[in-house]
């Protein structure tokens, strides 16, 4: 991805990191300029992003796009190890390296109403779902307090945001599983992105009550495109690629205790 | 201004590859628009993920894990299977415009002698057979085979006796003396030697205190192992007289031209293009480059002039 | 908030050590003012460049060459020999404030036998002597010496005839079975193992077209290698039943970690201080830390322990 | 030399990069903020510097050092394979990571005059010299034309600059090696920096006609303290370090015809 001269795929291209925003020391909004400009980004699709500086870190690290205006995209960064420190770090203007958009969004529903539940920078794929269509009922849900420069963050872009957090300080005590009480399995449907516990206990729910619910899963990955076998998910039809397969699934596809 | 590629061309003993550049086994997507223009420029030829007889659901768990310029691996020759490869991925592959090179996994005897029968129905779709005696992520067989000239030779034979196509035997660095399975394997009938599938290692990790990897160690792969692989194909090279294909860390031209010099007739590339899709084009016009400054003919006479003024 | 550093204390047999950070042999300049606090914040020992009886001019030529996150060198044992280093780097050595471990490297018999019994005689300024049968880049010995079971055991014996202190073995990745090779020198009398030296590997020149070491090939060290050292280490200490000392791309807080829950009783560090001269207080730090979050009452718990769960 | 933390040798930092001056598509000036303030360096000084993210490229790169104000110094740099072109692309703010100021600068003489002999970015330490300093004489010998930004540079620094080209374009027709010719051996003293080639030639002229000089060397380098033996040179009293015992040695010291 270091690339300077054009790359046949299309799929790989350097971007430009244009504006960085901290909601705290752990968590950032970047805003990466691309140099092809993306046809319409589904939500919970993703890229690949790293440093191009050097040969370390080897591998892009996988981010849902979470805006999308011209030939800007827009991700959310949480802090989690080394890859993500230096992304975090990077200066204003340098040069990263991006694949995809990569995977498949969440599908089209035909049923009435749709409703996002997401753990803390789970996020992301709804801020573009509202960015794109104003009509879906979105839960967030937070660890503490902690959250809040998140939360209000999100709050200004999605009016009428459910907030969840365990000890109630932010919003409603508990979580986003809590709004599954009311639906219906007839004109309802469920979209789920965050920890892979909070996906596991949506689909529990969403199974036991027929709700049809689609989950967006984690896992590492190398190639981002289907080559490397890496990705894989146990799923009821054999494993399937987290990357091109996915990485949303419909939940009851998963088998979640397949390690 | 459109690159002239023409000066890229060697040949790996009878088979002639527009580019040196291979596509390394198990990195590369089977979707048939992969393997063709415009996504193949610089590609000479694609390996196919490893080939077993009956389908493989692959190892569990964490499969890949990044290292300093390195990456684990342990995906275990998760595949479709022969039946499917062969009605499915095989017709879809030899679509495109590069050599088509079969991964086929050592497994028994008669596994192994099957899959290979059954190729050589198709053998004008393909370039060459690649055997994998050289896996080190499932148990029984894998680099079991490759580990000693006596095992390698073995394989081999077999192999030979069910495919008459172009063989080429992908080598484990975890073996003794590499040079002994190499002149084992070219003495049981290989056409050409692929040095070399990963490096055993493993993580752990440190949070949960115990290995990344069920199956505890998984291969090394990418730009770490570089001076490694170089000097297992100057040795390998330097054994043997069929052709030798490098395979191991190479991210840049500098890489291609070293394992050349060093003897290899062409040379593979895996975990890089995870990195950078365009290394196959740009690495291609780095080598034509090279060529034309340092008034090569072509790409051929590259071919072990590194040991020229040493060995 | 001055760091309290008591609790890093771990002992590799009967060496007590401060810290398990040890500087590699061959990395370090032996001005005594390397060897003591401030600059020796969170090591617990150093070892010396190797020593042999007579002064050695080292190899000829280029002699270190980056690779991706490596560093391939080819010293060839440059040292002043026994007679200077008793008379001058010894006195300053030892009196600093962490332990000296002196790297001897084999040569023959009787030249060890001497550098040994001259070295008896100064048993109390040493912590350890860390015998090198693993250097790859001279010839006769050296590595020789460490690439099989046989030779190895006959090291540690020549060298155990002539040394009653701590004797630590420095082995080498370029031998066949390296539980072999390390039970042997269990058996031979060895009290602790070192995993181990450099990887061979080698780099060319595109430029000139030839091999960029006199020697051709060199040694790997650094981040690039530490998965592959894990690896060893690991399998090392499931076969024996000596310390064993972790060493070969140790960059990090994980990777000291990790090395010793893959049954490290210490680890060394060499390549990495070449970047960064404050690993040793910082990974100390973080090795502390890591300590106290997971409850661990000492360093000494968390040898081995990544196996309970696998093995 | 990725550090947060104070590192106990006192020799690493990080640094912040302040300003670059581009004389050329592959030459530099760039100018580092230091933490901690340098005493004052000697020319010929080196400093080892790296990108400060990831731990690739690995090693830090020698430089000498050419100006020295307050906390701030200035390298020059040639961009001559892939970690002088990352240095030389890093943006403005961005860490670098230093190790120094490391080695011996050229002895300070007895003798009346300092000449010194520069091939191209070996200008560097008699900038420094001259910075400190107002008496040498100074010659700069280029390969040719392209070169004539950093002549422009130089001359405004240093001046009564002497300039040499082997074209004649710039300066004077031929290479510096020209004023030795003039030299006293009881009055004169030479310093010379610039490839080996040039610096073996002054060796032999001076020491033909015993006149003192005083060379830079370059030699792969990894620790720059003395601790790898990476960087030796052979000499009449055998093996010698680069990194400490030099770069700069006494010409006729240097054995220039073992390798
Ligand atoms: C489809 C998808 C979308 C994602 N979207 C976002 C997002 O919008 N915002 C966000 O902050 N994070 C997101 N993540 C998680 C993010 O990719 C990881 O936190 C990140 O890769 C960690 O990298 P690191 O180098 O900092 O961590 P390290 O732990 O240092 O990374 C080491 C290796 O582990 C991998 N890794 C570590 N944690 C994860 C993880 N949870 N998932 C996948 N790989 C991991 C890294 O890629 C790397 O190869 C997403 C992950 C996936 C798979
Ligand atoms: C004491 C000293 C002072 C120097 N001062 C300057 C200066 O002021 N300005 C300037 O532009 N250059 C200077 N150099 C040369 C500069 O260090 C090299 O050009 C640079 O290291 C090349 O790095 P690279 O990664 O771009 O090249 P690559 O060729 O990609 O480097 C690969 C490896 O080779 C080493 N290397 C390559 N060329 C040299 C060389 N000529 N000398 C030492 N190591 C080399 C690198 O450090 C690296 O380890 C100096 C060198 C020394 C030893
Ligand atoms: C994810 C992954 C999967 C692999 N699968 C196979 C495989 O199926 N068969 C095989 O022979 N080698 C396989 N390999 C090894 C590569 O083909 C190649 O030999 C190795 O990665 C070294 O080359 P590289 O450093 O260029 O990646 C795999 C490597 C990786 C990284
Ligand atoms: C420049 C250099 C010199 C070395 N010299 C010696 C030596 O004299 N004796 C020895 O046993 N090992 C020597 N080694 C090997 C190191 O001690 C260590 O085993 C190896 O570098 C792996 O550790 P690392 O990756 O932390 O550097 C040397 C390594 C380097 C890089
Ligand atoms: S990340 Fe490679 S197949 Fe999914
Ligand atoms: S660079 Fe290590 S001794 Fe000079």
């Amino acid at each position: 991805m270091c690339t300077s001269g054009p790359d046949p795929t299309g799929l790989d291209q350097d971007v430009v990191l244009a504006s960085r925003f901290s909601l705290g020391e752990k968590l950032f909004i970047l805003t990466l300029e691309t140099r092809e400009m993306f046809s319409r980004v589904q939500p919970g699709q993703f890229v690949l992003l790293r440093t191009a500086a050097g040969l370390d870190p080897l591998l892009g690290r996988p981010f849902a796009i979470c805006g999308q205006e011209g030939n800007r995209i827009e991700i959310i960064v949480a802090v989690a190890g080394r890859g993500t420190r230096l992304l975090a770090d990077s200066a204003l203007g340098v040069r990263l390296s991006l694949r995809g958009p990569l995977g498949n969004g969440f599908p089209e529903s035909t049923k009435s109403r749709t409703h996002c539940l997401a753990g803390a920078v789970g996020i992301a794929p709804f801020l573009l779902a509202r960015q794109q269509n104003g009509e879906s009922e979105i839960h967030l849900g937070v660890p503490g307090q902690d959250w809040e420069p998140l939360v209000n963050w999100v709050s200004e872009r999605i009016h009428g945001l459910h907030v969840y957090s365990e000890d109630g300080k932010l919003g409603n005590r508990g979580n986003p599983l809590l709004c599954l009480d009311g639906l219906d399995p007839r004109s309802d449907v469920v979209w789920a992105c965050g920890p892979t516990g909070m996906l596991k206990a949506v689909s529990a729910v969403c199974g036991k009550r027929q709700i049809a619910a689609w989950v967006s899963l984690e896992t590492r990955m190398a190639c981002g495109m289907g080559g490397c076998h890496g990705c894989v998910v146990q799923t009821v039809d054999g494993p399937k690629k987290t990357c091109t397969d996915g990485p949303v699934f419909h939940s009851q596809e998963v088998l979640w205790n397949a390690s | 201004m459109p690159v002239d590629r023409k000066g890229s061309e060697v040949f790996v003993g009878k088979v002639a590859l527009r580019s040196p550049l291979i596509i390394a086994s198990g990195t590369w997507p089977h979707g048939p628009e992969y393997w063709r223009s415009p996504v193949t420029t610089g590609v000479g030829a694609a390996c196919t993920k490893a080939l077993t007889l009956h389908p493989r659901t692959g190892n569990p768990g964490i499969r890949v894990w990044e290292t300093p310029c390195g990456l684990l691996n342990s995906i275990g020759l998760q595949n479709p299977g022969l039946e499917q490869f062969l009605m499915i991925d095989l017709p879809s592959l030899s679509s495109g415009d590069v050599e088509v090179v079969v991964n086929v996994a050592m497994e028994t005897e008669e596994e192994t002698g099957k899959v290979l029968a059954a190729l050589s129905e198709k053998q004008h779709l393909l370039g060459a057979v690649e055997l994998n005696i050289s896996c080190p992520n499932v148990d029984g067989g894998g680099m079991a085979w490759g580990s000693d000239p006596v095992q390698a030779a073995r394989a081999i034979r077999i192999a030979r006796g069910n495919w008459k196509g172009p063989l080429w035997a992908k080598l484990t660095p975890q073996c003794g003396d590499i040079s002994l399975v190499a002149r084992a394997a070219e003495d049981a009938g290989a056409d050409a030697l692929v040095v070399a599938n990963t490096w055993l290692g493993m993580a752990i990790d440190t949070n949960s205190g115990t290995p990344v990897f069920s199956r505890k160690y998984a291969g090394l792969s990418g730009p770490a192992v570089f001076p490694l692989s170089l000097r297992l194909v100057w040795e390998v090279s330097s054994a043997v007289g069929i052709p030798v294909i490098g395979c191991g860390g190479v991210s840049r031209v500098e890489d291609v031209l070293s394992m050349m010099l060093a003897g290899a007739s062409a040379v593979e590339i895996g975990t890089f293009h995870f990195t950078d899709l365009s290394c196959f084009s740009r690495i291609e016009e780095g080598f034509l480059e090279y060529l034309s400054v340092k008034g090569y003919a072509s790409a051929m006479e590259l071919i072990g002039r590194g040991k020229r003024k040493v060995d």
